[in-house]
């Protein structure tokens, strides 16, 4: 279990991103997690109109500034510099999070460290004594946000899986997750487990199998 | 007549009491008043319990705060952020108290604690350890864990532009969470870039209308927090 | 007890309103109710800036328009046009009902149908059958606003007291009145009940008990 | 592309249903979408819940979307304004339900359902009338009682500016219930006074986000309530 690192096999990071862009309908409003989540905003199919929310108090949320337009007071969740788009309001925090727990936003694509069969999400602490436990705004976007994408390597960077019967960490949701973008495939989670949507290129369903700590069904 | 400005950084902190709650707007360095959390370090207030999505960065701003020994317990949802050391030093050797809370429902507890709503329902953080303990209800056929809502003593926070009234717009996204803090606390000391008179903020575009406010104090060219860290400056 | 009509009797309705209008202090935010609570406002005291909010938005209320200034859209709770100070802010229902139940108010003028010995106020219904309950923010104003004055004919129409020991009428809430402003007098509600402060001119305690149905103790 | 124009106020409100339930703008006549409610009205769904601060005034508007049989029960505060005569006669004859809402328990209630909290506690109207047979709780030696969230199929409502994704500002105070009901509604459906260019709207002064709206129709002079209801006017 120590080849998913190979860079031959399944999606580039890039090419990751782009898959879910793909996915995500003209006229969405969407939130994205902090690092792998935030490049699927470089890919917006053209001819689609797609609307970044991010919590900390934007609604059209643009790419990162040109050189000399940066502004340290307009940030995104991650705390990187961006840009806002014509059409684009700011609001401060209850109202940001109205949007998300009152289910405005349309998907959020979030990253993880486990996902279960059923769905629960583990994203935001080990629960090993010393680590700082840090939740953000992941546990709210989980329970507000209609559909939650997952965008992820397949396996830790130790070749552990990701894809697990039940998380061994500590949840920020359950029954939560809808789709996984992996490096290796898309899988959805159904009411029947983990069921295979699309490989990556040259990648086999036992190859996927093999690097998933739970059943995964074929696609249909 | 109704005059809110505050001569100096100095005198609008100077009532902030040991053991006192402050609500401290920003996330990140967006928002972070930093002269006013100077200023209350200068003043020496201990035993404070303060409200912030983060623990501030580097050494200066709420991360000096805390270094500085004047903090008993930080809530919020965020500690562990990029250049943040104070914070995460403390609280591994049990020097300091976290009350961890979701981001969206600290700032609801907060907008609550200012709106007069003393608890609320929520489906975030059911069925994780943050809920542990908490009471939990169904309602329409989905569990929601009860929240309270949250007040301070005092807030300190930044905006752009306020008059003498306290009427205030902020810059971007440094708005987050200064406007429900403002709302939440018995006393909101703010530092404005600029002073307005009476009259030149649209009445249709006031972010926080003046009834929330108490002091102002100009500081009309802030620091900026990660330029100060990027020099490896500390404070005092 | 048919004698309260008597136009010499007593404070008139603008000398009322200017009574109510001294205890208001320099620096107040302030809500008044629909009615003779409204004249309070023409009455600030020289050199006093008191601020008015009206519960169905805004913080600032001025004055009625000059003729050809109206607004049909610039109205107070009482649906009467008015005008907006310079520093006035406009907001939404939830954001002025949380001025209002976050104890940010700091006086509310209210009128009244009875006022009990104990603070309790009745003054949204008669509880009468065909009566259409009509209760609008009065029921947010006495659970939110830090002091409650009452603005009032010491009696109604027909010559009943309307300072009673337990009020009849439907409540509005309980133990929340400070103050009372009569015609005949102004008259605290303490915790041993109706107090005097002040008479009108010209008239006595006595007149005041006659038209009292409780307690009323002197100054002191 | 979002564009959430649509061309006419018939096509705006085709899709409401029997049976469902429509908040609807306003304070009095400021705010009140007047043009869609006619359209409601020509469109003729019936059986509907409709929430609004008041019950109109005259046989235009609401009065008349109520006079037409279409409104099933009211959830207000202040059924009972001047000129309000449509609904007293029904409600005294017992044929329109009424469900009476403290006015800023009736905001907190909407602003809830659009913020995804099921409940909340209140301390307005404990003693009275109206929390009777509610769920009462003690929180730190106040007395509260339990409101739950209200929400709807639709909103109706009308703004000063919008673009086309939706981003709304109001005047003066015909804001009111608008942006709140705006977010509590599964579809909100907005009469604009004028149509603007994406980005002609400050981004700071913005009051309601697109994300909380639907369709958009341009009604660039709209009539006024008070001065159809003083000439007499009826509807349809």
């Amino acid at each position: 279990m120590t080849d998913h690192n190979q860079p031959s096999l399944g999606w580039s990071r890039e090419e990751l991103a782009r898959r879910v862009a793909v996915d995500i309908p003209d006229g969405s409003y969407v939130n994205l997690g902090i690092g792998l989540p935030e490049r699927v905003a470089r890919f917006v199919p053209e001819g689609r109109e797609v609307i970044y929310h991010t919590e900390n108090g934007l609604l059209g949320m643009g790419p990162p500034p040109a050189k000399g337009q940066e502004d340290p007071e307009l940030i995104n969740a991650g705390k990187k510099m961006v840009t806002a788009i014509a059409g684009a309001s700011f609001f401060h925090q209850a109202d940001s999070f109205a949007m998300i727990r009152g289910q405005h936003i349309d998907i959020c694509v979030l990253g993880a460290m486990q996902i279960s069969e059923k769905g629960d999400l583990a994203n935001w602490s080990t629960g090993a004594p010393g680590d700082i436990p840090s939740v953000g705004g992941a546990m709210d976007l989980v329970a507000g946000v209609k559909t939650i994408y997952v965008i992820t390597q397949h396996c830790t960077k130790t070749g552990e899986p990701k894809l697990v019967e039940n998380c061994l960490y500590p949840l920020t949701g359950k029954s939560v997750v809808n789709r996984i973008y992996s490096d290796l495939a898309v899988i959805e989670v159904t009411p029947q487990g983990f069921r295979l949507v699309e490989l990556a290129p040259g990648v086999t369903i036992d190859d996927v199998r093999r690097r998933t700590a739970a059943k995964l069904l074929p696609p249909g | 007549m109704i005059n809110k400005c505050t001569a100096s950084l100095a005198e609008a902190v100077a009532d902030i009491f040991d053991g006192a709650t402050v609500m401290i707007g920003g996330f990140g360095e967006a928002g972070s008043p930093i002269e006013l959390i100077h200023a209350l370090i200068d003043q020496g207030a201990k035993d404070l319990t303060v409200v912030n999505n983060n623990t501030g960065s580097g050494h200066v701003g709420l991360a000096a705060l805390i270094a500085n020994g004047q903090v008993r317990k930080m809530i919020c949802s965020y500690p562990r952020t990029t250049g943040s050391e104070v914070f995460p030093a403390l609280y591994r050797s049990n020097r300091i108290e976290l009350e961890l809370v979701p981001q969206g429902t600290l700032a609801e507890r907060i907008r609550a604690g200012g709106a007069g709503i003393p608890a609320f329902y929520t489906a975030t953080s059911v069925n994780t350890p943050l809920a542990e303990g908490k009471e939990l209800r169904t309602i329409s056929g989905r569990e929601y864990v009860l929240e309270f809502g949250l007040q301070a003593d005092f807030a300190l926070i930044k905006c752009a532009c306020a008059d003498r009234h306290g009427n205030l717009t902020y810059n971007k996204t440094a708005r987050n969470f200064a406007p429900i803090m403002a709302m939440a606390a018995q006393t909101t000391i703010v530092q404005t870039g600029a002073l307005l008179d009476l009259g030149a903020i649209d009445a249709e575009a006031v972010v926080t209308p003046g009834i929330f406010v108490d002091r102002i104090v100009t500081v009309s060219d802030p620091a900026q927090e990660s330029k100060l860290v990027a020099e490896g400056r500390r404070y005092p």
